[in-house]
């Protein structure tokens, strides 16, 4: 745990944020707090109070559970997501950068031809075949969020890729996956981690936009995108609905976002010159 | 949230003291789509046979209170229950300036009634037409059918040019020509329509409004957000809320209006596994509906509950007294035990545009109380109109999907005869007493006998359980009291919020 | 001649790569449930209806044949014909491209000229407090989803108009103040989530430029942080920029759906996502294709300046 | 003569991630108006460092724990940000030790160059390539860093440095690269630029016998201190401290193959802290008693200056 | 008795410039030398004479324009997999030839970690040691070494795994005298007892002397002249080794 102590103030705060929300989504899903998320219990757009600490929604349903698993669901999907998309990136990004050639060439212009579909559109396509649902929002963030990071990765790769140390690990012997794992990969684990906070509330966003065009996960189950779709146009008339979900995913995105530019620092061992 | 309305039928009159002139700036949430083109006869959703009703006419029109109104024809009568005589309207001409005449009307119907267009069912068993002279056209049935005239108030039977049409100089598919108020000056498909004033229309100070122009909005806070904004005069709005959302607004008025369009819920007797083969399982699913609170949650109180009657039509049977309605869920638990589908659990696909998905969260709560598991699918309109429409026998479980419910009580029934409704042979097996109960509302003329036909028929529906009705869908009519006097009806059968478009009275702001 | 050979190399992948999008995005559609038929005839068409508009459109072929008859109609420069308005795809993209033009320079534009230097800035005065209050503030701009802000743009703006646009889109032939306001606002939500974005890949470049010893070099020479930034830091950390800003461009070039909803914008976006839903199937193979081809050329050209900014990669002849 | 370079008793540490390295332990120095002085000590004795603070470029990881440094008699930790790119832009010339690093990887040499020369044109920039004995400036001016070989980079450098004509040129090793023709040839030229210029001259080196031929004052380091400074050509003849005495035995050169090298026996220190001592105490030939427990005094004699418990008497060789 | 490394009338030509100001370098031109076992070939020669290039061709990073290369009497495999633990380089930027990322420890004990090394510390430590780096600088990453240091780090990655054949391009040149002296003798010492080759490049003649058994002189892309160490010091040949060795 020795990297968390070389992270500063704001890192720090944009982790406990998350350990907050984790909890948060444990405390909903798994004790249960707040009550079934699904189940009809009160008057509809009913205001906070003691008995729904976070008011009802536009079906009489607690919002306080359904905002404990929306965090869950949007987490945990981003979160997969984000996951799959560095892996991925990550292999593609550095084949492409340090391997070059031909094979670098067909990883790019596969990730080219993901790229070059529009964003939503590649992801309406993938909910309109795969179904919509979790595994196609996932499928979708991955696709959507894969070209960028892919074609960074390679960028900070290919840089890497002609440095001496490089050389020198290869005079040693040192096999292209050893470069690989020991050399480029921690030179590019900076643009990893900045990107993958990025993709991550790409996720985010992909998942409510989905959500908003009703691609999304699929009701009665609760998401953060979609609380917060549906709660758009209560604004005026029952705000919270907009402002809890809102206010979460704002945060969570926010932690993640200072978290991954706190990390990509913390990657740098070098000191960084002040222009001063 | 009820509103009084200002008259019976009516929940506002546009002020005819009001100074004619204006433009008028309308936005609606979809735009006529139809891959047949512009043709009224092959128009068979709700929003063509609005934006054509501002260009073509029908020989009578739907009032207030679903009273059948003169239209291109003055006067009808009905020598016999089979026999209607109409005579026509003088001065009517068409845009191009060609005074209409009953050829047009002949060919017109006959044209409907040859096309392949789903309103020539409506219009019900024609046996001939024939012009009696250049004012008046004859109509024979082949049995009684009482929804003939309402069938003949909607935008597919319209009075076409027949002479234009068959001379081959105007194809209805790609250009507007009618009797109308308006003519279509310019469309781009999804974005926009512009409807101009016509000079020569027959009403003398008609229309009121120089220009209409109705902008394509889909999304449903950008109509709201116009509205407030001014940069819309009138929209429709399809949020349960949106009355409350627009309550605070200076100048915004938002009627809920009532329609007889209907949800309903289809239990594919083919379904995988068989589930829903058995009428008892189907009819412990019925049980469990509560269309009350469907009618409360999912549409925010505006919907009403309904039987295969939509609620609202004159005639139309009291859900309440469903036979479902009036069992208790023990009874729907002992049909599912006795069926052997206790821990029935299935799929119920719905489209994503609201309420649906909400009307689904309900059914599914509604479910769980006899133990029943529900999951929803909600898909796209393509994805979900493939699911259920795409093969057959089709293969989905449930579905969950709204009939208009037109302007006669019985009329809508037609489509729980699979023969008939082809679309519904992939999932329904046709039943022959359900198909009489039909025949006989249908038949059955104005008068005591009439409500208990239709009570029959709900009761055959209901017990049939195949297609469910369930509760009405409402619109909201929002509009900005300071830029337009409209007419608004309380209650829809056609989904024509434009129905009275050449009284709107654009007011100067 | 290398160079030659570089670019014939390069527009050959580029045409391997809009085939296998053209592959994709035909099989796509045609995977998609819901046929063509059922979508827009509805379900009381007759089947002899839906055969003879299957016909109509060569939706009865079989599967290759339609791919391949629409392929040689595409390099033909056929786009095919909408099946929902009847018009040909062509005309129809072309009535919708300024709306995505204009929206997509003033994003891009908005990204490179905010993003880039708000990037800058965070990095150069990292560790400080403005760079953590420039953390934040790009933090928030990615954190605000783009249907969230625009939402409440909506509202707002619809409740106190200061005499900008909500809804609909006024051609900037037309009146180009009324293009503006009318554009503005969306055109504002798309940017903040560009700004903020190229704003955090400009930072990360940035910082890992600012390590390297000939920019302490320079500051030895006693070069303003200015001149350090324009003349060292900025070309330096441009490759990752660059090829953030592309791929903001190809996201607004393909359609910024949720922004031309919300603003009611006749854009391509909304337009293709339409088609998707109807199953107009030439509009959404055209309207990928499109936006594929764009990408692929900004691409290239931004392959190509990679040798350029990186000399360092230009070169041959290393043996790996 | 005005003093242009006062480092008075500096103390720098870096702040690494486990525990703190104290690189200048005191370090005194004194740079005259026009002087040239060679900086020698061995690798890792604070050289580099030393330079550094001279222009305030000490990485972030740096403390200056104490001391000053005074550049035209004023304190570089006291100016503000635009009198201390000033003193950079218009006093200061470096040249570091790792040239092709301090170069822009993206950047032409002619254009590196013109930056420095101000805009001079291309005639200054082939100009002053050629005057740091490149032989095909042309094709130089045309180069990336990355095409040139470590000794044209390194010339470079040079003239980069020089062509902004300083008051006070550092240079870190700025001939390690360079073969000995060049090398030759190089500082000639620098050494008569300077002079024509009235640059002072702050040559950072390990090589004792190169820089004592050039300069006309050196300065030894050890352990993050000068352990002992004075005029060239006596430091060099007849050193009086003992780590400087050690450092004129071992020159390679002076070893005819089959001989055996004789480098100064044990470790150079890895400061943490302060020297308690003498750092060279553990490995002074000559060690007593208090050069493990007292820090040994500044010991000055005529221009001699030297911190030793038991300094050589200036004019006897060790 | 197969040389260990052979370069027969090898030429390395560059390109440069833009497309339209396309020039060509030629940086060396028909150098022919050879390497045996356990011996040190010393290469000097003028800055820019294409010594650093000589030795990217002789490491196999570089293919010839035209010429063969035969590293222990074969051409260089294909991959490069197949050397290794046969060679081992110090190059001539030791602030790049290190991992910014890595530390010291981790970037000396790689060429054992290569080969599959157990436990490296003890060796790490007894590299550092040889190099006259105190074990600490394990620790530390590359940015926190002086250059010197960095340099001596180089040299003893390149030396832990003893390998048969290596390259040292000015690997003293940033050392102080007793450093120097300390590697020097460091590399003979090693090289009696393992009996490596080694290229040595540097320009300081004193430091080749000290340790290549031959000395090839390079200049200007070509090589003007070999010979033995001892000959070589007593009579230069070539007018410009004359000077070189004038100018020691
Ligand atoms: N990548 C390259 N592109 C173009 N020219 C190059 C490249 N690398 C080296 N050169 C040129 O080749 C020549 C030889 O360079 P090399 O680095 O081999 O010299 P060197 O003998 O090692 O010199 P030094 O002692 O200064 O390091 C030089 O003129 C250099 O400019
Ligand atoms: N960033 C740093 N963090 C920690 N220690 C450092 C850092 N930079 C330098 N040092 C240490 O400080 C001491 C002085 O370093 P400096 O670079 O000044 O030496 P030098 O005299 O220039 O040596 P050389 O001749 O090898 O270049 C060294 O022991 C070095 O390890
Ligand atoms: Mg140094
Ligand atoms: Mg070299």
């Amino acid at each position: 745990m020795t990297w968390i102590r070389g992270l500063d103030r704001l890192s720090l705060a944009g982790l406990a944020v998350l350990a907050l929300l984790v909890g948060a989504a444990l405390a909903g899903t798994l004790l249960g707090v707040g009550g079934a998320q699904d189940a009809i219990v009160g008057p509809r757009l009913a205001p906070p109070d003691g008995q729904w600490p976070l008011g009802t929604d536009q079906l009489g349903r607690s919002m306080l559970p359904r905002v404990l698993a929306g965090i869950g669901t949007t987490l945990l999907l981003s979160a997969v997501a984000v996951a799959v998309t560095a892996t991925a990136s990550t292999l593609l990004g550095l084949v492409a950068g340090y391997r070059g050639g031909w094979v670098g060439e067909v990883v790019l212009r596969g990730v080219d031809v993901l790229y070059a579909f529009p964003t939503i559109v590649l992801a309406i396509l993938v909910a309109a075949v795969l179904g919509p649902g979790r595994s196609a929002t996932l499928a979708s963030i991955v696709l959507v969020t894969v070209p960028l990071m892919t074609r960074l990765v390679k960028v900070a790769a290919e840089t890497v890729a002609r440095r001496d140390f490089v050389t020198s690990a290869l005079i040693s012997g040192a096999s292209h996956r050893y470069v690989l794992a020991r050399h480029v990969l921690p030179n590019v684990a900076g643009t990893v981690a900045v990107q993958g906070t990025y993709a991550l509330s790409v996720g985010i966003l992909v998942e409510g936009g989905l959500s908003f065009l009703g691609f999304g996960v699929q009701p009665p189950a609760s998401s953060l995108g979609a609380l917060i779709q549906q709660g758009g146009i209560y604004l005026l008339a029952a705000p919270w609905l907009l402002v809890w979900p809102g206010m979460v995913l704002v945060a969570a995105v926010l932690a993640i976002t200072v978290f991954g530019d706190g990390l990509r620092d913390r990657l740098e061992p070098r000191d960084s010159r002040a222009l001063k | 949230p009820t509103v009084t309305p200002v008259a019976p039928g009516l929940l506002a009159i546009a002020d005819p003291a009001a100074p004619p002139g204006g433009v008028l700036e309308l936005q609606i949430p979809i735009d006529t789509g139809a891959a047949s083109g512009l043709d009224p006869q092959l128009a068979d959703v709700a929003v063509s046979w609005q934006l054509m009703s501002l260009v073509y006419e029908t020989l009578v029109v739907i009032g207030p209170g679903f009273r059948i109104e003169p239209g291109l024809a003055v006067s009808w009568e009905t020598p016999s229950p089979t026999e209607y005589v109409f005579h026509l309207r003088e001065g009517v001409t068409f845009a191009n300036g060609r005074p209409m005449d009953a050829a047009d009307v002949v060919g017109s119907l006959e044209r409907l009634l040859a096309g392949p267009g789903v309103w020539a069912t409506q219009v019900g068993p024609v046996a001939s037409v024939a012009a009696v002279d250049d004012r008046t056209v004859r109509v024979v049935l082949d049995r009684p059918y009482t929804p003939f005239l309402a069938a003949l108030a909607n935008t597919p039977a319209a009075v076409l040019p027949m002479r234009e049409i068959a001379a081959g100089t105007v194809d209805p598919a790609t250009t507007m020509l009618g009797t109308g108020p308006f003519v279509a000056e310019f469309h781009r498909q999804d974005v926009l329509w512009r409807f101009a004033r016509r000079p020569g229309y027959w009403a003398p100070a008609r229309p009121a409004a120089d220009k209409i122009i109705v902008s394509i909005v889909p999304q449903e806070s950008t109509r709201i957000a116009a509205l407030q904004n001014q940069s819309a005069d009138f929209a429709v709005l399809g949020n349960v809320d949106a009355p409350q959302l627009l309550a605070g607004v200076r100048g915004v008025v938002a009627l809920p209006q009532a329609t007889t369009d209907f949800y309903y819920l289809m239990l594919n007797n083919n379904a995988p596994g068989g589930k829903f083969a058995d009428p008892r399982v189907r009819t412990a699913v019925n049980i469990a509906m509560d269309r009350t609170q469907i009618a409360a949650v999912a549409t925010a109180g505006l919907g009403t509950p309904t039987g295969v009657t939509p609620a609202g039509l004159p005639d139309a049977c009291d859900p309440a007294a469903l036979p479902s309605a009036t069992a208790d869920l023990d009874e729907a638990r002992r049909l599912l035990a006795e069926a052997g589908a206790t821990d029935l659990s299935f799929t119920l696909t719905a489209f994503s545009t609201e309420p649906a998905p909400a009307v689904a969260q309900v059914i599914q709560q509604n479910l769980a109380r006899i133990g029943v598991r529900v999951t929803i699918q909600q898909l796209d309109e393509g994805s979900w109109a493939g699911a259920v429409y795409g093969e057959v026998p089709a293969r989905f479980d449930a579905a969950l999907s709204w009939f208009a419910g037109y302007a006669d009580a019985g009329m809508v029934a037609q489509w729980w005869k699979p023969e008939q409704a082809q679309f519904n042979i992939g999932f329904m097996a046709p039943d022959a007493g359900l198909t009489a109960a039909v025949d006989t509302a249908l038949a059955a003329p104005e008068g005591p006998g009439r409500p208990v036909a239709l009570r029959e028929l709900c009761a055959a529906v209901d017990r049939d359980a195949q297609m469910i009705p369930l509760v009405t869908r409402p619109v909201v009519v929002g509009y900005r009291a300071d830029a337009v006097s409209p007419t608004v009806f309380a209650t829809e059968g056609y989904g024509n919020v434009l129905r009275r478009a050449a009284d709107f009275r654009v007011l100067g702001r | 001649m290398r160079l030659i050979g570089w670019w014939a190399r390069r527009v050959a992948s580029a045409a391997a790569t809009l085939t296998l999008v053209s592959i994709l995005i035909f099989a796509a559609s045609r995977l998609m449930p819901g046929g063509f038929a059922e979508v827009v005839l509805g379900p009381f068409a007759t089947p002899e209806q839906q055969a003879e508009v299957s016909a109509r459109y060569g939706l009865d072929r079989g599967v290759v044949e339609q791919y391949g008859l629409w392929l040689a109609a595409v390099l033909r420069g056929d786009l095919g014909t909408s099946m929902i308005s009847g018009e040909p795809v062509t005309v129809e993209f072309l009535l919708r491209m300024p709306v995505t033009v204009e929206l997509t320079l003033l994003g891009v534009a908005a990204a490179a000229v905010i993003g880039v230097p708000l990037g800058i800035v965070t990095a150069v005065r990292a560790g400080g407090r403005g760079g953590a209050a420039g953390r934040l503030a790009g933090g928030i701009g990615v954190s605000v989803p783009e249907f969230v802000l625009g939402s409440l743009v909506v509202f707002v703006f619809s409740r106190f108009a200061l005499g900008l646009t909500i809804g609909g889109y006024r051609p900037l032939d037309e009146d180009v103040g009324a293009n503006l306001r009318s554009i503005v606002l969306p055109a504002a939500v798309l940017a903040f989530f560009a700004v903020a974005v190229t704003a955090r890949t400009t930072r990360d470049a940035v910082m890992g430029v600012l390590v390297e010893p000939y920019i302490t070099a320079a500051v030895a020479r006693g070069d303003s942080p200015f001149t350090i930034v324009v003349r060292h830091v900025l070309r330096n950390a441009a490759m990752p920029v660059l090829v953030v800003l592309t791929t903001i461009t190809a996201y607004l070039l393909g359609g910024a759906v949720i922004v031309e909803y919300l603003f009611n914008l006749p854009g391509v976006g909304s337009y293709v996502v339409a088609a998707v839903g109807r199953r107009d199937y030439a509009v959404v193979q055209a309207g990928v294709l499109l936006a594929a081809a764009v990408f692929v050329v900004l691409n290239m050209l931004v392959d190509a300046a990679t040798g350029v900014l990186d000399p360092r990669l230009g070169s041959a002849g290393e043996a790996r | 003569m005005t003093v242009l370079l006062h480092v008075e008793a500096l103390v720098v540490e870096y702040g690494s991630g486990d525990g703190t390295v104290r690189a200048l332990d005191g370090a005194e120095l004194v740079v005259e108006e026009g002087a040239t002085v060679g900086v020698v000590g061995e690798s890792g004795s604070g050289k580099s460092t030393l330079g550094a603070a001279v222009g305030g470029l000490l990485p972030a990881a740096a403390r200056t724990v104490a001391g000053d440094v005074r550049v035209g008699g004023v304190s570089v930790a006291a100016m503000t940000p635009l009198q201390r790119r000033a003193m950079r832009r218009d006093q200061l010339g470096y040249v570091f030790q790792e040239p092709i690093g301090a170069l822009d990887p993206t950047m032409r040499i002619g254009r590196q160059l013109g930056h420095v020369l101000r805009g001079q044109g291309r005639a200054a920039v082939l100009d002053w390539l050629e005057r740091v004995a490149l032989r095909d400036p042309a094709r130089v001016a045309a180069a990336y860093p990355h095409q040139l070989s470590g000794g044209m980079a390194q010339r470079v450098a040079i003239a980069m440095a020089m062509a902004s004509e300083p008051a006070l040129l550092i240079a870190d090793e700025p001939t390690a690269a360079l073969d000995s023709e060049v090398r030759e040839e190089v500082l000639d030229l620098v050494f008569t630029l300077a002079a024509g210029a009235g640059t002072a001259i702050l040559w950072l080196s390990h090589d004792l016998p190169a820089v004592a031929k050039r300069c006309s004052r050196v300065a030894v380091m050890y352990g993050g201190r000068v352990v002992e400074s004075g005029p060239a050509a006596e430091v060099l003849v007849a050193p009086r401290h003992p780590y400087t005495a050690a450092l004129r035995r071992s020159v390679p050169s002076a070893a005819g193959r089959g001989e055996r090298l004789v480098p100064v026996p044990g470790q150079p220190p890895v400061l943490t802290g302060a020297a308690v001592g003498c750092a060279f105490a553990p490995r002074c030939p000559a060690v007593l008693e208090p050069c493990t427990v007292d820090r040994p005094p500044l010991v000055g004699d005529l221009d001699r200056d030297v911190l030793c418990h038991l300094p050589a008497p200036v004019g006897a060789a060790r | 008795m197969t040389p260990v490394l052979e370069l027969d009338d090898v030429s390395v030509t560059f390109r440069m410039g833009g497309p339209l100001r396309r020039t060509s370098i030629r940086a060396i031109r028909g150098v022919s030398l050879r390497v045996d076992p356990g011996e040190t070939l010393g290469l000097v020669g003028e800055s820019g004479s294409g010594k650093t290039t000589t030795s990217a061709v002789a490491l196999g990073l570089r293919a010839p324009t035209s010429g063969t290369v035969r590293f222990d009497g074969s051409p260089f495999p294909r991959r490069r997999r197949a050397l290794a633990g046969r060679m081992q380089a110090v190059l001539q930027h030791p602030q790049w030839s290190l991992d910014p990322r890595m530390r010291i420890g981790a970037s000396v004990a790689e060429p054992l970690a290569v080969l599959g090394g157990g436990d490296t510390a003890p060796q790490v430590a007894e590299s550092l040691a040889e190099v006259g780096l105190d074990p600490s600088f394990a620790q530390r990453y590359p940015h926190q070494l002086s250059g010197g240091q960095r340099q001596r780090a180089s040299i003893a990655r390149a030396l832990i795994t003893r390998p048969p054949f290596l390259v040292f391009d000015e690997a003293v040149s940033a050392l102080d005298v007793s450093v120097q002296a300390q590697i020097l003798n460091l590399i003979r010492d090693l090289q009696e007892a393992h009996g490596f080759a080694a290229l040595f490049i540097s320009h300081d003649l004193g430091a080749v002397r000290y340790v290549a058994d031959r000395i090839a002189v390079m200049r200007r892309g070509e090589i003007v002249e070999t010979a033995d160490a001892a000959v070589f010091y007593e009579r230069p040949a070539h007018e410009y080794s004359q000077r070189l060795l004038e100018a020691l």
